[in-house]
């Protein structure tokens, strides 16, 4: 159970790595909002970057590297339901062929 | 960690907030059983206006008074708002309030650690804390009736803009369900962590009794299905207490008065989507336990091993994965196009196979038996026509065509109530008879049994039938009064029929309500194991003591081994060696 | 509180390698994944499908991104001092482990008390949407977005937001009559800064419940420790799992609202 | 002309149909319900079988060994067959007719549909075919959809409230929103139903079949009850095909009368036709064909349904030019 300090400061110096690589990638990401790439590129690297510094606090901080099979089938299980919960909407929201979005009364 | 033992604890310590798994488990059931009746008395005072519509309801309608129902002349009446009331509430209650809580707080929170041989559940006090926050969101919503404007009346679906126009019922009612949706979620996460982490020695996932499993399912289920519910629960109350337009469009017009201080541009379509991601998932939650107290209850009695049980396991996480890819059935009329409507056809046709399968097992399950007929094996037996019958007639609904005419139509009524009145309801009678003498030592009257069990039988029958021909002549659901429109009035004779059945069904409880509490006092006293059942809870004492089992057992063969050719005992424990 | 045992409180069990308070706190966590999940993809459904006109091109026209960005680091900050909070007790030093959490604590606070001043600015600038259209900047306009100074019956008193390389203009009268809508940049604004409170307020509440629970930590620690230094260690771990996870909702919600 | 038998019967069973396509959505329901009936009662009788055939009894023994056999894989598989082809054969192509492929604009008639807490909102473009402008502006209790007279398209629009009139055999285009709350657009003698949802317009069309009209509706549906089965809250939209006198000639029931406006009020006329020797009654419908709201839209949701009128082409158009006639005031009004 109790691990050896010498794991323990390897553990230290990737946290310490960590925070920096997390701190400049939101300098990194602010920097490029200011660029206005067109929409679809700053959608894209925002939710990259995003992805990225997401990625390393769930990995190192959350040890979700070192952790088991069970956990991952839990949050992929996860992952699945969130993008059906976003396609299936999607799709009937923008249904092309026959419906229109009024305001109201308005129309002719 | 501390020196005080269970059973010198002060009462409010043992019986109120206990930690204990088999008090929580009981105070569940019992306040489950409370509010199930009283949603069945909301039903059968609507029942009334359906009938009779207009005309004053007798005696009880003096009881109640006014604000929950409307003054006349001559005596009292339900208005269309305390009918709407009513009706939502109905649905909120048996759902959310009865229901649910009584097959997995009920009985998941009493059987389930004794079943896997654990001595409680892994977090017992958050156990407690998933009691009291079921037992303030029931209290929130009761209080609803009270407000101005009564409770919620925008039908237990809510569907904005109704809704988010509606009277401070609703509000409660949003309030009451984060209490509810966070008291599934603190339950669920414990269900989950106490099966996979605190089975007893040699209790393998494939000699779970199939309970644990439908257990295990349906707290998946919970945990992931009702947190996008709580998203749109928060967003409804923005809409209603911080004036956002989540929900609401841009333009709208309500009463003839423009809606202009609103920013709009919200969808309606959107709680919809969000509503029905938990509550096509919430059906099989209300299915699955009762599925697994069937199974149980019918291994025991047909003194035989259940046929197919890894056909029944895998049934029923196939069928707790597909429950989250059907939601949009409940949407084919808002305007759907060929591409999602295929596949949302196609998903509910897919869904009915592992149902199909399911029921399959447990009647092949009778062939070969030597079946007792027992009070819980009768509503066990009952179950499986009438799960038959709900699951069939959602195939009309399930196929967009057939479902333009059945939409929103008492058919869809009918459907539902077969599959959680008679099925479900009828399993957890099946659960209360079967395991009260765990909880109690004492076993509950044969006669009053049979005598709860037959009228109910019936009568429940003469309530759900008629419903799919009223259904099909096209009368609408939440109708205050079906006569209005032509084609209901056609068939104003079977809602009489209908209403009369009701009102009989719920003078049929009344065997029951007496022989619990006749039987918790006076009823027959019964060693540990009076059903002679293999599964792990018989070998406790009955009422297990705190702790549950005096040393840990360990399980040395599969949950259902009944009638081993060449034993002296028809039946043997799962802590006892076959060979032995 | 109880006498009853419970397996695996404590050590990990040997088929999934988690205590039970870790294994519940992931399942936890997969649920607050289904909680956020449903409100991103509302704000993405909203958000595509919004009339045009009806949302900021950029967040930063509305949004303060400076203090954004600061909270962003002061989060992951607490994050840091939270992982080596539980860092040190593993290491069996309790009184570093409990300065960390202590961090963890006040730069919680910072995050919130920052996160308060951009609300404060939120609720007290305003919109004024009139009929007749007024001149403003050289331009006849029918919407004037700047800070309220007198509301009365007749009218209201507004001082417009400067526009960049311009001088500040001067106060407005407008009548009552003229005006179709009035509010300030508060959630019934629009569906932007709907999303933008209700999803930033949710993790706002997360933010101060990580904060009660560690407090709860800072208090009860001393004397856990000297009982049951495993358990303490265990604690702090879970919340450490919880309060990174709130980081990484935050990490997602930043770029999302004020710099796209 | 169709025979005016052909379009059914108000019971316990589909209603009325006079739709192009509802035949399809009935013919899927009957076979849904042969299917299932048929499966119902095989499985029922291998059920009771089982119950009786292994009940405990002295001698009937519980055998450890689970029967084997491939019947239960074979109609598991036939089950899921059978749903196959109902979704790919019956289902999926209604649906595409029905939702996917709509008549050409150049002959369809186009009606906007505004549902409104209580009440249907009736737009006809008029004679044109242009629909005049609306705005939320211009609402008013006596323009409820706020029709804007200013647009020269707007001069001919008909607007009605609760009533739609339909031309039998042509293709109907109807544009369907809210202005409120969630409605939904449901006529059960069409097999129609589409929610009306606000801040959307979706189109919905269909074809009422030919000879279909009100009138001949009206004669069909006139049939004769004993006394005995008539009940208020059954015939409350019924009315008398003849007149009923007692037997000094006095007319009780005139042709056209209805039974009362409550409960009481028809329990005393029927005493009374009882009294004077009435054994049976015929009746019609008052309005044979009913368009209404399938949604709940709050407390008066149930009173929300509109009388439909059929006509035959020709009559529609007539029907329609006189509507939309300028209203000319009078002076004795």
């Amino acid at each position: 159970m109790a691990s050896s300090s010498h794991e323990m400061d390897k553990h230290l110096k990737v946290y310490y790595i960590v925070f920096g690589c997390l701190a400049v990638l939101t300098v990194l990401t602010v920097s490029v909002a200011y660029l206005h790439l067109p929409i679809v590129a700053a959608v894209a690297v925002a939710l990259l970057i995003a992805c990225v510094k997401g990625s390393l606090v769930a990995s190192f901080f959350m040890h979700l590297i070192s952790e088991r099979r069970l956990i991952f089938v839990i949050l992929g299980l996860c992952l699945f339901l969130f993008l059906m919960l976003l396609l299936v909407p999607s799709l009937t929201f923008f249904e092309p062929h026959y419906s229109t979005f009024v305001n109201g009364v308005s129309g002719r | 960690m501390s020196h005080d033992h269970g059973h010198d604890l002060p009462f409010w310590r043992k019986y109120i907030f206990s930690v204990d798994h088999k008090v929580i488990g009981i105070q569940y059931a019992v306040t489950a059983l409370l509010f199930l009746f009283l949603g069945f008395s909301l039903i059968s005072i609507m029942r009334y206006q359906l009938a009779y519509p207009g005309r004053d309801i007798p005696v009880i309608g003096k009881l109640l008074g006014e604000p929950i129902v409307g003054k006349t002349p001559t005596g009292y009446v339900l208005t269309g708002d305390g009918y709407n009331a009513f009706g939502a509430m109905h649905g909120t209650i048996m759902i959310f309030l009865g229901v649910v809580p009584l097959a997995v707080g009920g009985f998941g929170n009493f059987v389930l650690p004794l079943q896997i041989g654990a001595p409680d559940m892994a977090f017992p006090r958050l156990n407690m804390a998933s009691y009291w926050a079921y037992f303030s969101g029931g209290v929130v919503m009761l209080t609803s009736f009270f407000v101005p404007g009564g409770a919620a009346n925008s039908g237990w679906t809510s569907y904005p803009p109704l809704s988010d126009i509606a009277t401070t019922g609703q509000t409660m009612w949003l309030f009451g369900m984060v209490l509810l949706i966070t008291s599934s979620l603190l339950g669920s996460v414990n269900f989950i962590v106490t099966t996979v982490q605190m089975r007893a020695k040699g209790l393998s996932f494939f000699r779970l009794p199939f309970f644990v499993w439908a257990q295990l399912v349906t707290s998946f289920l919970l945990l992931l299905a009702f947190p996008p519910l709580e998203a749109a629960g928060v967003l409804q109350l923005m809409d209603r207490l911080a004036g956002t337009s989540f929900f609401l469009p841009s333009g709208l017009v309500v009463s003839g008065q423009v809606q202009n201080q609103l920013s709009g541009g919200g969808s309606p379509l959107l709680w919809q989507h969000l509503f029905w991601f938990l509550a096509h998932p919430e059906v099989y939650v209300l299915i699955l336990p009762a599925l697994g107290i069937v199974a149980e209850v019918i291994a025991n009695n047909t003194r035989k091993p259940l046929w197919g049980y890894k056909s029944l396991v895998y049934s029923t996480i196939f069928l707790g994965f597909m429950s989250f890819l059907v939601w949009a059935h409940h949407m084919f009329m808002t305007g759907m196009g060929q591409t999602l409507s295929t596949f949302f056809q196609a998903t509910t046709m897919i869904i009915s196979v592992p149902s199909v399968i399911i029921l399959t097992c447990l009647v092949i399950s009778l062939w070969g038996a030597s079946i007792r007929f027992t009070v819980p094996m009768l509503f066990a037996l009952a179950f499986l026509p009438m799960f038959a019958i709900g699951g069939l007639t959602g195939l009309p609904l399930g196929l967009t065509t057939s479902d333009i005419q059945l939409h929103d139509t008492y058919y869809v009524i009918g459907h539902f109530h077969y599959v959680v009145a008679p099925g479900t309801l009828f399993a957890l009678f099946a659960g209360v008879y079967y395991w009260f003498p765990k909880a109690t030592g004492r076993k509950m009257n044969d006669f009053l049994g049979k005598l709860h069990f037959w009228p109910s039988f019936i009568f429940i029958n003469g309530v759900f039938m008629p419903m799919f021909f009223i259904g099909m002549a096209g009368v609408l659901r939440r109708q205050f009064d079906q006569t209005e429109q032509l084609h209901g009035a056609a068939v104003q004779g079977l809602t009489v029929m209908v209403s009369w059945s009701a009102w009989m069904l719920i003078i049929s409880q009344f065997p029951f309500i007496i022989n619990f509490f006749w039987s918790i006092f006076r009823g027959e006293k019964v060693e540990a194991n009076p059903w002679q059942a293999t599964t792990l809870e018989w070998s406790a004492p009955s009422p297990p003591p705190h702790g549950n089992f005096a040393t840990p057992p360990v399980v040395a063969c599969g949950p259902y081994e009944y009638s081993i050719p060449g034993k002296e005992k028809d039946f043997c424990p799962q802590n006892v060696a076959l060979e032995a | 509180m109880s006498t009853v045992a419970i397996p695996y409180d404590i050590e990990p069990h040997p088929i999934t390698g988690m205590y039970n308070g870790k294994f519940g706190l992931w399942l936890f966590l997969a649920s607050e994944v289904m909680l956020f999940g449903a409100l991103f993809s509302t704000y993405i459904l909203l958000r595509v499908g919004a009339p045009a006109g009806t949302w900021p091109h950029h967040g930063s026209e509305i949004l303060d991104v400076p203090k954004g960005t600061i909270n962003t680091l002061v989060l992951i900050a607490s994050s840091v001092s939270m992982v080596l909070a539980w860092a040190s007790l593993k290491m069996n030093n309790f009184a570093k482990g409990r300065v960390f959490l202590l961090v963890t604590f006040l730069l919680a606070g910072v995050f919130l008390v920052i996160k308060a001043t951009e609300y404060y600015a939120k609720f007290t600038h305003y919109q004024i949407d009139v009929k007749t259209p007024v001149l403003l900047h050289g331009e006849k306009v029918t919407r004037i977005t700047g800070h309220l100074h007198e509301q009365t019956d007749e009218h209201v008193v507004i001082t417009p937001d400067a526009v960049k390389g311009q001088e500040h203009p001067a106060e407005m009268e407008i009548e009552r009559d003229n005006i179709v809508r009035l509010t300030n940049f508060g959630p019934q604004h629009s569906t932007y800064m709907a999303t933008y409170f209700t999803l930033t307020g949710l993790h706002g509440l997360h933010i101060v419940g990580g904060m009660v629970v560690i407090l709860f930590l800072l208090l009860t620690g001393p004397s856990m420790w000297s009982k049951n230094p495993a358990k303490l260690t265990n604690r702090v771990e879970c919340t450490g799992l919880y309060w990174h996870f709130v980081d990484l909702v935050w990490i997602f919600l930043f770029p999302v609202f004020y710099l796209l | 002309m169709l025979a005016a038998s052909s379009f059914g019967h108000y019971g316990a069973w589909l209603p009325p149909l006079i739709s192009v396509h509802g035949a399809e959505v009935d013919r899927l329901i009957d076979i849904l319900h042969w299917f299932m009936l048929l499966l119902f009662v095989g499985w029922g009788i291998f059920f009771v079988y089982c119950l009786v055939r292994f009940r405990r009894r002295a001698g009937q023994k519980a055998s450890y060994v689970l029967p084997k056999g491939k019947i239960s894989k074979y109609a598991e598989v036939g089950v899921a067959l059978f749903e196959v082809v109902l979704l790919v054969g019956f289902s999926m192509p209604a649906w595409a007719e029905y939702r996917t492929h709509p008549p050409a604009k150049d002959h369809r008639v186009e009606i906007r549909v505004i549902a409104q807490q209580f009440q249907w909102n009736v737009h006809y473009p008029g004679p044109d075919g242009k629909f005049g402008r609306t705005a939320a502006e211009f609402i008013s209790d006596a323009n409820p959809i706020g029709l804007d007279d200013s647009d020269p398209a707007a001069a001919d629009d008909v607007q009605l409230v609760n009533e739609m009139h339909l031309p039998t055999g042509k293709d109907i285009y109807v544009r369907l929103t809210s202005m409120d709350v969630v409605h939904s657009f449901s006529i059960p003698t069409m097999r129609v139903k589409q929610d009306a949802i606000p801040g959307m317009e979706i189109p919905v069309w269909f074809k009422v079949l030919e000879g279909a009209t009100t009138e001949n509706l009206d004669e069909q549906m006139t049939r004769t009850y004993p006394i005995g089965r008539v009940a208020w809250d059954r015939f409350r939209h019924h009315v008398a095909a003849k007149d009923y006198a007692d037997r000094s000639g006095q007319v009780i029931l005139a042709r056209g009368g209805d039974l009362g406006a409550t409960f009481r009020d028809g329990k005393k006329l029927l005493e009374r036709l009882r009294q004077a020797g009435v054994t049976e009654l015929t009746l019609r419908p008052r309005n044979a064909l009913e368009l209404v709201c399938a949604q709940l839209c709050g407390n008066s949701h149930y009173k929300m349904h509109a009388q439909i009128i059929t006509h035959t082409p020709q009559d529609y158009e007539k029907w329609l030019k006189e509507q939309s006639k300028p209203v000319e005031f009078n002076e004795d009004f």
